[in-house]
């Protein structure tokens, strides 16, 4: 069983190193994007195969579905796409390299100096902040009666369950929920006010019934003489009699 | 306000707005006089407003009427009415708006052009009419053949939009203050206006395109 | 913050929903319709020239050709401006045939038009069908009258080519007896559907005081509140006999016209209930005896003059203007399409609507291109 | 649905509604009363039809919910006799003879100008006969309007209920006499009332145009063999009966809406042109007065279908157009003619 | 399935393989056909509903239609426009079809069950996320004017229906306990008989199947939300530039979503595969099978009736009718909800001791009490919303003065 697992791992990483760099190599800046998407569907593959089923599919539903459509939409609607204009390497490109490498050689000396993962042994939980390690431990044992849920005897126990996530947010890290909360409130209340303020500032294209009306309540024109054919009210009236009826 | 019937508008018109009927007499240059009679070119100021009986045919005009040799090669011209409100052109906003202000027609259903090669003119035809209902006024306005410009009343009439450019691609008659003065049915670069009378027909023959810069054949 | 500029859409020539060959170039400033330019003459065929061209009698085969929906209301004009022109006399039982084929046709056109109109706004044709099952039995009706379904060629200088055997007599009260209940299914399809309301409401509209500006005729008009219909304002034929209402609405959009052509369609039935009733007791036969004949027709030379007659199709005001010079054909021979001065107002309606309204807006003015390029 | 009719502010003078009858301003639906329930109508009225449609045929034009669909190659809707869709020509089913005298009437009635007829000559006196020696219709430009069906003064050619019509082979779209023939018995079987309606005179017509037809002039092509030269007794002897039946003038057919004055003048002109004599009557264009004289429009010299004179307004009766009557006269006669015309142009000056 | 596949190759991890690798084929052929099946319920009820006989050429009743038009799009040509992104415009069908089919690996066929993982309703939402994502890459490869505006069109309305369709399942989750799909459907197999258990049948329950089977129409792009392909505008949406075998994989990706959406409703509201007698060993697995097929089929079959009656909402209404209408009556669900779960199984240690008054956690009388006041809150909510939607205006245009 182990050989088909790592098989699949390593194929994952292969796919997501590629993509990254991808990411960097192409021209196209929406190719560019389509790679990152599938870096994001790799990693979420890689939490299928740590058995953390909620993480994979929160992974997939915010990264691939929300945000590469956020990043699509900005590319797409702000600057020219097909990237000619731009040079690939600055003049010196030495410097950049020499940062990548040490910030590289800064992640992976530790990995190789501890050569096992913290991996929790049977029965402890991983690599926890000292505060919550005795609270940690209390729970796995006293799972709560009610809802008894239907554990495959697996041999590892659930790293991240869904469970364990919902009742860590209103038992533990209550505060800290609430204020992310908050905080994406504000940028939603934010986006409104940017998008409100911005559809009126726009030339208000008046419908020829508003038309009629506007003429009638600004000039008490009486109607004799229609309106030119297919002129329009100049902008700059029609503007002032959307910003007076207001 | 009453409806007026048929010949008290060209008498109105005379009355309210002096100038605007259009006094001349069109000549038939092939002397098909059933209808006309020789253009009265020095009385132009005293014309007699008045009579509207068609006027007398002279005596040789009659006789060549009778060859049916005439019959024969040049079709018989219909008669221009003369009982109706002829409009001289730079006149007929003036008219058009006299007409809807003051005696409430405010409905134009028709703007028709007429060629009439025989007597060298174009005459376009407009129709009002009242909203409420009740039968309508004509009102005509005759142009020359070659220059044929009537001011548009479109600023006032929206609806003569579409009318007056269906009269200028066709048959060719301008209308100086049209919002988009273009052809209607055919295409930009046609030369020609293909309902006026001298248009040469080709039957079913394909009808060969000169485009303008080679005027060569295709 | 964020420049968007005007882009150029084209909507046709060849586009689902332009009822027929039609091509509307639209600026457009984000969903808002700026600017509308209708394209014409797609589909011209100078058929005022071949009403030069042709006799009298030959030019009734094309006026079928233009508004192909209801050719006998075209050809019920075409005949009384050349009957007024040669002052020919119609006997009664003859009107009364062209009234109720007039109304007939007027029936299948606002049934295919709400159908239509239905079809634009993405209703994937259950209204449609069901429009169109009613067309097809009046279409039936035509052609074991007319010969045809669509190209009836039924009306003659004087009357009628054929009588109305009593067999057909009997079928047109069978049609007439459903039709209620057909309307009351449509309406109660539609008509009070929200998604319907909200696409149609406060759509195009035209003020009332600008209707009668743009010229515009028929269901259009009445839509706006104007009560302007030739069988009332100016009433031909026997259509002063009947006793029927004028549907008007109140505020001009594009829901108002529809229900003005549903209570258009109810008119006409009860019109037609009347003229099947007084059928019988008509005098006269078909056809004026003396203009029996076809060679007679065909040679019929109008005296030199003009005439313009003015007929209510379906679609607006349908005006023939002739101008005779004494020979069998016409030296003039000119047509008011309502379709054609109906899109006058187009460009002023849909503009500050968006995109999808063009079509809607479009679908309530009901046009036929074969009217619109001639 | 129909709100109570409120007649218009408008001036009531032009848009009195004689009839009875006002306006009615139709029902608008108020925001805010719908939740849902304008869509469940819409849902109960499609599903009733999805479920009648299982259950009942449409079949006559009263009912509204059903089956409407009629399953073309193996169901066909039967064809009202009036229908027309290409015109064919008839033969006589006995003798094979055609009716079509080539008149040339439906070639110029026809608007496309689609049907081409050549007149059939007598091979050995070189005279015109009354049968048509080739007639084609280009049915690819046919419009199938009926006009030729209609001004056949001889019943020759009727509008067909033939619609399957599609070839792959355009040339074959121009039919010639020979793919257009249909025995009456053919067209009798499709529209039976509107053959019966002229039979009579379509037969007598056959009758006098049969006897100036040598040898196999107007037969049918594909008929030549079948039919011996049986002498037209048998079919005379039917069509002479039912002549006979009725009333024995066979000019006042022809006339037969005039009064007995102008019939009596028409024949006083028939007796003096056998006899060779001129004109007695004056012959002038009645001016095209405003009120129209019906003239009949029959130029064509050749066509001896005789003019029917129309009930004109004006007393001098219209003999018909004058070059028409010259053609046939010698020089002499031609001359005395002009003098008269001189003279009535100078007494017409004065009119 | 493992064991028998052990049985064969005698070695684990290729017997794991190829068990998996079996169910995955039997869905995606299962799946297809289904789809066949679905074109034809969708023209023939259409047919019959406008008083016409839909396809019956082909085959018995033309039950062989969709063969055919299967075969008809793979042999047209397969096009690609000019200068179009020919990378993205090859891969866009093919993001659409797995997200699509990817949805399938949860859904139980009555008691077959593919795989169970503990987030199952959350996951069918996030693949159907990264669906949008296939649109938007079809509409910006083709180059061509409308299908970018349908691509824009497709994606907004996805995600603005993306979250009632989240919110109304949160309901039916906190309802059962567990996001598994068996779990849900287990639940819905409690004591009081098979039929009246079903979710549906709560006041709950019904509120949140109206506003997910709303908002999943519009994920489906099923009238009368289609305006990502609105024909009478713009023309085919982001499917313009597609031909041949590329439009079919897209035309067979939207009819699977249709029937995906169909079996979530069926297994979340209606009990799928829970009918009578459907515990029965061998015979019961069958019939399982049956009852989920019939439900979602007649589900589909509501699709198409809704399809033969309203026409399409414009997309600015659409936008209102998201945010205005569905999210909050998902809201006042997730609150009647708690409500619900607060009466029937709360007890005094939770603070609900009034509930100990009414008998023990999931009685009769808790029961009632729980649907009335639920009841109550729902419809009230519904007319309420409503109501502010038709008076403050789900259309953009005011009702401006009457002219008359």
């Amino acid at each position: 069983m182990d050989f088909i697992i790592g098989l699949i791992f390593w194929g994952l990483s292969a796919l997501i190193l590629f993509s990254g760099l991808m990411v960097v190599i192409v021209k196209n800046i929406i190719h560019a994007a389509l790679w990152l998407i599938a870096s994001f569907a790799g990693i979420a593959a890689f939490y299928f195969l740590l058995e953390a089923p909620y993480i994979g599919v929160v992974q997939i539903l915010v990264y691939t579905g929300a945000i590469s459509i956020l990043m699509l939409f900005a590319i797409m609607l702000t600057r020219q796409v097909t990237g000619e204009g731009t040079q690939q390497l600055f003049k010196r490109w030495w410097v950049a390299a020499l940062v990548a490498f040490g910030l590289f050689a800064v992640v992976i000396v530790p990995t190789i100096w501890f050569p096992r993962l913290p991996v929790a042994e049977r029965g402890q939980p991983t690599y926890w902040p000292q505060s919550d390690r005795a609270a940690a431990s209390a729970t796995p044992a006293a799972a709560p009666a009610a809802q008894q849920e239907p554990q495959p005897e697996a041999e590892t126990p659930q790293i991240a369950g869904a469970f364990e996530i919902g009742r860590s947010f209103m038992a533990e890290y209550l505060l800290p929920f609430e204020v992310s909360s908050l905080l994406l409130l504000v940028a939603l209340i934010g986006a409104v006010v940017i998008a409100y303020e911005e559809r009126t500032r726009r030339r208000r294209i008046l419908t020829l019934a508003e038309e009629a009306e506007l003429r009638r309540s600004v000039a008490g024109l009486g109607m004799e003489r229609p309106l030119q054919a297919s002129a329009q009210l100049p902008p700059g009236k029609s503007e002032a009699g959307t910003a007076e009826r207001r | 306000m009453p409806l007026l019937n048929q010949g008290e508008l060209r008498a109105l018109l005379e009355r309210e707005l002096p100038g605007a009927l259009d006094p001349t007499r069109p000549v038939n240059r092939y002397g098909n006089v059933e209808a006309t009679h020789q253009l009265e070119v020095e009385d132009q100021a005293s014309d007699t407003m008045g009579d509207t009986s068609p006027p007398p045919a002279t005596g040789d005009a009659a006789a060549e009427r009778q060859a049916d040799v005439v019959d024969k090669e040049e079709p018989s011209v219909p008669p221009l009415s003369q009982d109706d409100a002829v409009v001289r052109a730079e006149r007929l906003p003036d008219v058009a708006a006299f007409l809807r202000d003051r005696l409430g027609y405010d409905y134009l259903s028709r703007v028709t052009a007429v060629d009439y090669p025989a007597y060298g003119l174009i005459e376009v035809v407009y129709h009002f009419y009242r909203i409420e209902g009740g039968p309508g006024q004509i009102v005509r306005v005759r142009v020359p053949r070659d220059n044929a410009v009537i001011p548009s009343i479109t600023p006032m009439w929206p609806g003569a939009n579409l009318e007056e450019r269906v009269c200028y691609d066709l048959f060719g008659v301008h209308f100086p203050g049209h919002p988009y003065h273009k052809r209607i049915y055919m295409w930009d670069e046609f030369e020609g206006h293909p309902m006026r009378k001298d248009f040469e027909k080709i039957g079913d023959s394909y009808y060969h395109f000169k485009w303008k810069g080679e005027g060569g054949e295709e | 913050m964020l420049k968007t500029e005007e882009l150029q859409i084209n909507i046709g020539p060849q586009h689902p929903s332009t009822h027929g060959v039609f091509r509307l170039m639209a600026t457009v400033d984000g969903e808002t319709v700026v600017h509308l330019e209708p394209v014409f003459g797609y589909l011209h065929r100078n058929h005022e020239q071949l009403g030069e061209i042709w006799t009298y009698l030959q030019t009734i085969t094309i006026t079928d050709r233009l508004d192909y929906f209801n050719s006998m209301i075209n050809e019920h004009g075409y005949c009384m401006t050349v009957e007024k022109l040669a002052s020919i006399e119609v006997p009664e039982r003859a009107e009364y045939i062209r009234v109720i084929m007039s109304e007939l046709s007027r029936i299948l056109n606002h049934a295919a038009a709400i159908g239509f109109w239905l079809q634009d706004m993405g209703s994937w044709g259950t209204t449609l069908m069901f429009g169109f099952r009613q067309r097809e039995m009046i279409m039936d009706i035509f052609e074991s009258v007319g010969g045809s379904r669509m190209m009836c060629n039924y009306m003659r200088f004087g009357g009628v080519a054929r009588d109305l055997t009593p067999n057909l007599v009997e079928q047109i009260n069978l049609f007439l007896e459903g039709f209620p209940q057909f309307i009351d299914d449509f309406e109660r399809l539609m008509m009070e559907n929200e998604i319907l309301l909200a696409r149609s409401r406060n759509v195009g509209v035209l003020p009332k005081e600008l209707a009668a500006a743009y010229s515009v005729t028929g269901p259009v008009i009445r839509g706006s509140g104007i009560p302007y219909d030739i069988r009332r304002a100016e009433p031909y034929s026997i259509y002063d006999r009947f006793a029927f209402d004028i549907p008007v609405g109140s505020v001009g959009d594009v829901y108002d016209r529809f229900l003005v052509r549903m209570e258009e369609m109810r008119q006409s039935h009860r019109i037609l209930r009347q003229a099947m009733e007084q059928l019988p007791q008509a005098s006269g036969s078909y056809i004026n005896q003396a203009y029996k004949a076809a060679s007679k027709q065909q040679g019929l030379r109008l005296p030199a003059g003009e005439a313009y007659c003015r007929v209510e199709s379906p679609k607006g005001e349908l005006g023939y203007y002739i101008v005779s010079n004494g020979g069998n054909s016409a030296y003039r021979y000119g047509i008011r399409a309502p379709s054609l001065i109906n899109l006058t107002a187009l460009n002023d309606m849909c503009r500050g609507y968006t995109v999808a309204d063009i079509v809607v807006i479009l679908g309530s003015i009901d046009i036929v291109m074969g009217e619109v390029d001639r | 649905m129909t709100a109570t009719p409120e007649q218009t502010t408008a001036t009531q003078t032009a848009l009195q509604p004689v009839g009875g009858g006002g306006v009615v301003v139709v029902e608008r639906k108020q925001p805010g009363q719908s939740y849902g329930q304008g869509i469940a109508k819409g849902m109960a009225v499609v599903i009733r039809h999805f479920a009648k449609s299982f259950t009942s045929r449409i079949d006559d034009k009263s009912d509204q919910a059903g089956m409407f669909t009629v399953e073309y190659p193996e169901e066909r809707m039967e064809l009202p006799e009036a229908y027309r869709n290409m015109p064919v020509l008839l033969y006589d089913d006995k003798t094979g003879q055609e009716l079509c005298t080539s008149c040339f009437q439906c070639e110029r009635i026809c608007p496309p100008k689609v049907i081409h007829i050549t007149q059939a000559k007598d091979p050995n006196t070189g005279k015109a006969v009354p049968a048509a020696e080739e007639f084609i219709i280009e049915y690819d430009s046919c419009m199938s309007c009926g006009l030729c069906h209609e001004i056949c003064p001889f019943d020759a050619i009727k509008m067909d209920h033939f619609y399957e019509l599609s070839t792959h082979d355009h040339l074959a779209m121009d039919q010639n006499k020979a793919a257009l023939d249909r025995p009456i018995s053919y067209y009798q079987a499709i529209a039976p009332n509107l053959w019966a309606a002229v039979e009579a005179n379509a037969m007598k017509k056959l009758q006098n145009n049969v006897k100036r037809r040598p040898g196999n002039i107007g037969v049918a092509p594909h008929m030549i063999g079948k039919t011996q030269k049986a002498l037209p007794t048998a079919a005379a002897a039917g069509a002479g009966a039912a002549a006979a039946a009725r009333p024995k003038t066979p000019v006042a057919a022809i006339g037969k809406n005039m009064s007995p004055e102008k019939v009596a003048r028409l024949e006083a002109i028939r007796a003096a042109k056998r006899g060779g004599a001129t004109m007695p009557g004056e012959s002038e264009i009645v001016a095209p007065s405003p009120v129209a004289s019906g003239e009949s429009g029959l130029h064509v010299a050749e066509s001896q279908a005789g003019l029917a004179p129309s009930p004109a307004t004006t007393p001098a009766p219209a003999t018909g157009p004058v070059a028409a009557v010259g053609q046939s006269m010698s020089d002499e006669k031609k001359a005395r003619l002009e003098a008269i015309r001189a003279a009535k142009r100078a007494q017409g000056g004065g009119q | 399935m493992r064991a028998m596949w052990e049985f064969f190759f005698g070695v684990g991890w290729l017997a794991t393989l190829t068990s998996y690798l079996t169910i995955t084929t039997a869905i995606l052929v299962a799946g297809s056909l289904v789809m066949m099946l679905l074109t034809w319920i969708e023209r023939r009820g259409l047919g019959y509903m406008q008083d016409r006989k839909g396809p019956n050429r082909v085959g018995p009743f033309g039950l062989f239609q969709p063969i055919a038009e299967a075969i008809k799009t793979i042999t047209k040509e397969d096009i690609t426009p000019t200068d179009a992104d020919r990378w993205v415009h090859f891969l866009a069908p093919v993001v659409i079809l797995a997200s699509t089919v990817a949805a399938f690996a949860v859904i139980p066929w009555g008691n077959l069950i593919p795989v169970d993982i503990n987030v199952g309703v959350l996951y069918i939402v996030a693949v159907s996320a990264v669906h949008t994502v296939g649109i938007l890459m079809a509409g910006w490869a083709s180059n061509n004017k409308f299908a970018l505006l349908g691509g824009m069109r497709g994606v907004a309305q996805a995600i603005s229906y993306e979250i009632p369709q989240v919110l109304s399942l949160v309901s039916i989750v906190m309802l059962v306990g567990s996001m598994s799909v068996v779990d849900v459907i287990q639940n819905q197999m409690d004591p009081y008989g098979n039929i009246l258990s079903w979710h549906i049948f709560t006041p709950v329950g019904l509120l949140s199947f109206i506003v997910f089977w709303i908002a999943s129409l519009a994920e489906g792009e099923r009238p009368p939300f289609d305006n990502p392909e609105a024909e009478s505008e713009l023309v085919a949406g982001y499917m313009t530039e597609y031909g041949g075998m590329k439009f079919a994989v897209l035309f067979l990706a939207n009819y699977l979503t249709n029937f995906a959406i169909c079996a979530v409703t069926a297994g979340v509201f209606l009990g799928g595969g829970n009918g009578p007698g459907s515990d029965i060993p061998i015979l019961g697995t069958l019939l399982s099978v049956f009852y989920f097929l019939a439900k979602s089929l007649g589900l589909f079959f509501v699709m198409v009736w809704i399809r033969g009656v309203v026409p399409r909402l414009r997309i600015d209404e659409l936008m209102h009718f998201a945010w205005k209408f569905l999210l909050p009556l998902a809201l006042v669900n997730i609150f009647s909800t708690s409500l619900w779960i607060a009466i029937i199984r709360w007890g005094a240690e939770q603070g609900m001791g009034i509930a100990e008054a009414l008998g023990a956690p999931g009685s009769i009388a808790r029961i009632a009490v729980a649907w009335v006041v639920t009841a109550i809150i729902n419809v009230v909510a519904f007319f309420l919303v409503a109501r502010l939607n038709a008076t403050r205006g789900v259309t953009t245009y005011q009702a401006t003065p009457t002219a008359v």
